[in-house]
């Protein structure tokens, strides 16, 4: 038998800047079922969020503070964010 | 406010104005004969808009952590004595310091050359955001470039 | 001590330490988005051997020209807001500051490549001489570039 | 008739750095008839000095401030100056 958690497994997604403002929080849980790569994370919340579609052509995502390619695979526990393009400086 | 600071190297962001000196004492060690700094001010005018404040948001933990990689590419590709990288978070009003950006090396070649890789590389890449605020009431997050999503 | 100060420009050639805050006092504008600043520092080791401190010689009232006419050409090569250049004279110990070159330009490119434009033309045209003292005790009069006479 | 000075028209030269301990004066004056150039000058403190014959090939001449070419013309009341390769900075 397996232990039944309350609450479903998720990951929290960062969002900083325009994306946190139009998203309106600074961060969002997304509902994994088990490990997901950044491609199949990135489809998931650009389905949820329009303004995270808006900006899918030019977010990078990092997980665990440091930047990562699509093919990344993520689980709950990770540290994810969605960086937009950035401007400090 | 974040920061990592080791003999050689300093990072730090913080949301309390910026100052030159203490980069300068960071940077000044028997070894070196050159220091480039690079600071970047609030300006008041571009493309005839009138700026009154720039805000800064910074993913902080993830910033300390690109810096220290930006650290380690530039140790690698010039010989360092130290090196300080400062960011301010939050409103920088007009004149004031948004980031400190210092090297210093044996000769001003390295420190000229270093110092700009930072500064080019720190605007590309370091989760950190600014919005301006203009003189009409408006507010604009600035893009910087986009570039495509690599193989991390 | 010789100095020369407008709204826009400071050159200043003086015995007594230099810091660097004076300096970025004077150059954060409004208009300016970017400063570089050079210091050049007294370092210890070089080729194997050990320096104790350096020793600058000035032609005071030249190096104020010279520099100002720098200035100049920097200013028709790059939108420069404010331009400083602060020498030291006399004995320069290790880790010390023997000169300041500082430019703030609307942005960042124009900074880096008038500031470093400055301290290269500094070192070939300025009537400043260092002399080097070692820890054994012997001295070298520093020579830098031997340039052509060129008329005019 | 012409007036006659208590010495002869001169040119102070200024030494600097190695070259002002060789020679061992921060200044030389030349004795001049008339306007000359400044390769005249410099050939006649070659002649003089062995510490500027030895630097000729590297020297920079500057008159009043300012860098010139061998072929300036100085006179008495010019500030003239032997720059050696400098190094400041």
């Amino acid at each position: 038998m397996k232990d039944v958690d309350s609450s479903p497994p998720a990951i929290d997604v960062r969002l900083f800047s325009s994306l946190r403002e139009q998203v309106g929080c600074g961060s969002v849980a997304v509902i994994v079922e088990g490990p997901m790569t950044v491609d199949e994370l990135l489809r998931r919340l650009a389905d949820e969020h329009r303004a995270v579609q808006a900006f899918l052509s030019c977010i990078r995502v990092a997980v665990n503070q440091e930047y990562v390619g699509e093919s990344h695979v993520v689980g709950p526990g990770d540290e994810v964010a969605l960086i937009t393009p950035v401007s400090g400086g | 406010m974040e920061e990592l600071r080791t003999d050689r190297r300093w990072i730090r962001i913080q949301e309390a104005p910026l100052d030159v000196a203490p980069a300068s004492d960071f940077l000044r060690v028997e070894e070196a004969g050159g220091i480039d700094l690079f600071l970047g001010t609030t300006r008041r005018w571009t493309d005839g808009r009138e700026t009154v404040q720039l805000e800064y948001e910074c993913y902080e933990s993830m910033a300390v952590s690109e810096l220290d990689r930006l650290l380690d590419e530039a140790a690698d590709r010039w010989p360092l004595s130290r090196a300080c990288i400062l960011h301010r978070t939050g409103a920088v009003p007009l004149r004031e310091i948004s980031v400190v950006v210092g090297v210093s090396t044996p000769h001003r070649d390295a420190a000229f050359g270093a110092c700009r890789y930072l500064i080019d590389e720190l605007k590309r890449r370091v989760p950190i955001w600014k919005k301006e605020r203009f003189a009409d009431g408006t507010t604009d997050w600035v893009e910087g470039e986009r570039p495509p999503l690599t193989d991390g």
